[in-house]
């Protein structure tokens, strides 16, 4: 395989050059503490470059400084802002409003949270992944003390109407969490604007490195800490402070923030040449989610219909083109997709969807190859299938 | 990834299609909608033509024309034993996808059982 | 400041070159998801690096591969541990035994069960910070379902005889859980041989990168998942694995296996150096914790009489030398040290203790510079404290 | 990490020490067992002579050592209202270590104020 084409921007992202290039040096060099900055001009160097990133990404999403938790990644995040809320504010209800379309780690939490006796109340979503906020006031309670919905979906990239939910929230004293691991970076996020209370956020997914995340916690916020031990981050996430990985997200923030708006313009053109040939080229595929502007710009996601995807991510990944995802039947393995299943996908083309995510790093160029080597990959695997009767 | 015997025959299936009078036909479908028929044509109790088709994993696609490829010229009497140990003769199963073997295997038993 | 000593490296250590070296390829290159390991190659070399980095891990501890879960850290690991054994054994119990010189790591989460109907039992340590397993013993009863005590502390460098301890759990059928932050990559661990089921282990301090460690599992223990999501690590530690963290942590595994026992030699040497010249200059300075071979060989905790820690660290900040720790008694900051309360430190010299942690990086050449310039430091400060009435 | 005038001061301190008889002495220590001692020479109401010990962090012994030099030549009467806005005005005060500050200024008030 010489060059890959990587189409799997949704699960990871590799690392901008600008960004390592700034983590470089806390790795050896600058590795001291940042907690002992008092007394150590080693910590306080490292902690200054702390506040730096804490700074670029406030800016990122108009957030105050004091209001950036750093955690080690978007799973970490959800856990500590939906379980952090529940846990504290149990005396004021127990009741949890989120959608069946939010990733795991938002969804196993609130499975925990329903064991230890809370409820949880899930919005419909519409054919295309849309939750409506009029929904949202309809299940609030008295008993409601939270409110989790994404900002984006993973895997279908519907942008929810945050904005309106997070308005609702407020002006019923609930807190609004969203997961907005798939939005930040790409789309603009204003926690000020959009009524958000919490926010989770993760590196990897926009160019910064893995293992490194933040949470937004609004200012006097009643939150539980979930990593507890040496009192780090003003008491909310303990943990000797990951610098380099820190570092890194700062960086990326800084580099989203500036070249945000161009990278999402190129990208969504690329997505949408490609989604056009393969419709031209190949029959029977329809889009999954909705088209236009409420969509993120680097997703695409199908179904081709009389195929399964395990085998034909295999056969494009033979010919050097990677794409994520796919949705396996074997033993203990993955369930077929619970967003296809939540807008009403039927069974039939379950086990179908192909997921397409596009990056910056991603060029028109590689829009032909990727087409033709789809179309004969699919040609071959209905040509095998049962399900596929055209041939006949 | 794959065991190279497990990708040669996905990348490239032997016998893949359909007979049009076959002697037998089997099918086996999973609860998560993988599906595998074999076609099977018997003559004097051994096999002298078979097809497939398979909508599964690369083990199930490669499982399928591995089998196809062995079923060929045996003694239906022979085949009707055909179990996991023999794939195992050809690759290492990983535990996670013994269910996809299995799959292909139900498949082609459907039709060669009913033979005997 | 030219050329800085760094004596804080029970805090954190530099990465070796040779394990950032190792790292570099994982960031922009080698940066795929290894969780789509069946439809990618990409994703599959990732995964193999992380199998050998989880093999690096398990051979240094004669731990199998599968009872091996990367997490965020030594807290994490911490957190993961205690909680996750408290919660998914309640039925067969809820007392915990633990000491007071344990990790924050342990102690809050520890509160946090208590306040949740655990019961936390504490055996006492000696004047030297050692548990005599016999007062184990004597805490258990048939609710104890957990056993958290560390293997070395972090400020005195006492090492527990954790073997005993785990065959008094094991012969009690009761799970046992040390945090071995400090000792894995210095001291040998051996979780067969020690009866250890669960140990938390971190990168940083051994060399390897910040933001990622791991959790001895041992095979069939009952335990509920801290991080939830997309269950990765078999589902016990959801989250897109921070390869570049894991392969570093790996790294360094590797290394300490082969040359831990040459390093710790040497730092034991300098440690041992350092102590006595400064015995021999400075009067009125004690060590906390015992001499010998039950001590971690890179520590050195002291108290030098009338002056308080902290000024003497920023004095010897201000002339290149990096010495951690020390309490500040202003508000809100730390309590003096709990591991001194606990060793029964005399009130009068709470204040007045000093942590110097030797590392590999360090040199026998340094101690001359150390000893000179403490002298200076400590004279001057006694000179001015109304508590050094030697002057007089 | 500090400020410029308090690492001076810290690494420098001016008028350290005790005074064999002096006008006035004023001590303050806090839970946490720092502590501040200060001694005076008042003639005519004017500080003539002023020394201090101290065993607390940077800020408060810098603290120390610019009261010592503030307070020279001073009228007693003008000193006793000595306060936390008066150190302000050398450098900014992070709100952590407010409690090192007063702990400087309550011992100078201790010895000051019985004096007017
Ligand atoms: C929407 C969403 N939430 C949460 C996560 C979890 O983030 P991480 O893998 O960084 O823990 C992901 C990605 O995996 C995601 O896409
Ligand atoms: C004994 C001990 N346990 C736990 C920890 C926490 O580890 P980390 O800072 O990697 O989360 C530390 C170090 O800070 C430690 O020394
Ligand atoms: S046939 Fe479904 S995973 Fe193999
Ligand atoms: S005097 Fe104790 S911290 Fe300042």
């Amino acid at each position: 395989m010489n060059k890959v084409i990587y189409l799997d921007n949704a699960a990871t992202t590799p690392v901008d050059r600008r960004v390592l290039e700034k983590m470089l040096p806390f790795f050896s060099e600058k590795f001291a503490n940042p907690a002992t900055k008092w007394t150590s001009s080693l910590s306080k160097e490292v902690d200054d470059y702390i506040e730096e990133a804490r700074e670029n990404i406030a800016n990122l999403l108009n957030a105050d400084v004091e209001e950036i938790y750093f955690t080690s990644g978007g799973t970490e995040s959800d856990n500590a802002a939906i379980k952090g809320i529940a846990w504290a504010n149990r005396d004021k209800g127990s009741e949890i409003i989120s959608t069946h379309i939010e990733h795991e780690a938002v969804l196993r939490p609130l499975e925990t949270l329903a064991r230890q006796g809370f409820t949880i109340k899930f919005v419909p979503v519409d054919s295309k992944g849309f939750v409506y906020p009029d929904e949202v006031k309809k299940l609030i309670t008295k008993h409601t003390i939270l409110i989790s919905i994404m900002h984006a979906n993973n895997e279908i990239g519907s942008i929810e109407a945050i904005e309106e939910i997070g308005k609702i929230a407020r002006e019923n004293g609930i807190y609004f969490h969203t997961d907005a691991v798939q939005t930040v970076g790409h789309v603009p996020v204003d926690v000020k604007a959009m009524n958000i209370d919490l926010l989770s956020l993760s590196a990897h997914k926009f160019y910064g490195p893995k293992g490194v995340g933040a949470l937004f916690v609004r200012r006097d916020t009643n939150i539980a800490p979930f990593m507890e031990g040496g009192g780090q981050e003003r008491g909310l996430r303990s943990g000797t402070l990951n610098s380099t990985g820190i570092v890194g997200l700062g960086e990326a923030a800084k580099i989203a923030k500036a070249e945000m708006a161009f990278n999402e313009e190129r990208i969504r053109k690329i997505r949408d040449t490609l989604f056009e040939s393969i419709q031209r080229e190949i029959p029977e595929v329809y889009l999954n989610g909705a088209e236009g502007e409420k969509r993120l710009s680097g997703n695409l996601n199908f179904v081709i219909k009389g195929i399964r995807s395990e085998p034909l991510l295999t056969t494009m990944n033979e010919r050097g083109i990677v794409i994520g995802g796919g949705s396996a039947c074997s033993a203990g393995s993955k369930e077929p997709s619970h967003v296809l299943r939540a807008i009403a996908v039927p069974d039939d083309d379950l086990f179908s969807g192909i997921r397409m995510t596009i990056g910056k790093f991603n060029s028109e160029d590689e829009v032909m190859p990727i087409v033709i080597n789809l179309k004969d990959a699919v040609k071959k695997l209905r040509d095998l299938s049962p399900f596929w009767m055209k041939g006949d | 990834m794959y065991p190279d015997i497990v990708m040669e025959h996905f990348m490239h299936p032997r016998n893949v299609g359909k007979i049009k009078n076959p002697t037998s036909v089997g099918e086996f479908e999973n609860e998560a909608r993988a599906k595998a028929v074999f076609y099977v044509v018997v003559e004097d109790g051994v096999v002298t033509d078979i097809k497939y088709q398979v909508a599964g994993c690369p083990f199930a696609i490669a499982v399928c024309s591995l089998i196809s490829e062995y079923a060929k010229t045996k003694r239906v009497e022979e085949l009707k034993v055909f179990s996991m140990d023999d794939v195992k003769r050809f690759f290492e199963i990983p535990e996670d996808k013994e269910d996809c073997i299995k799959l292909s295997i139900n498949a082609f038993l459907n039709a060669i059982i009913p033979l005997t």
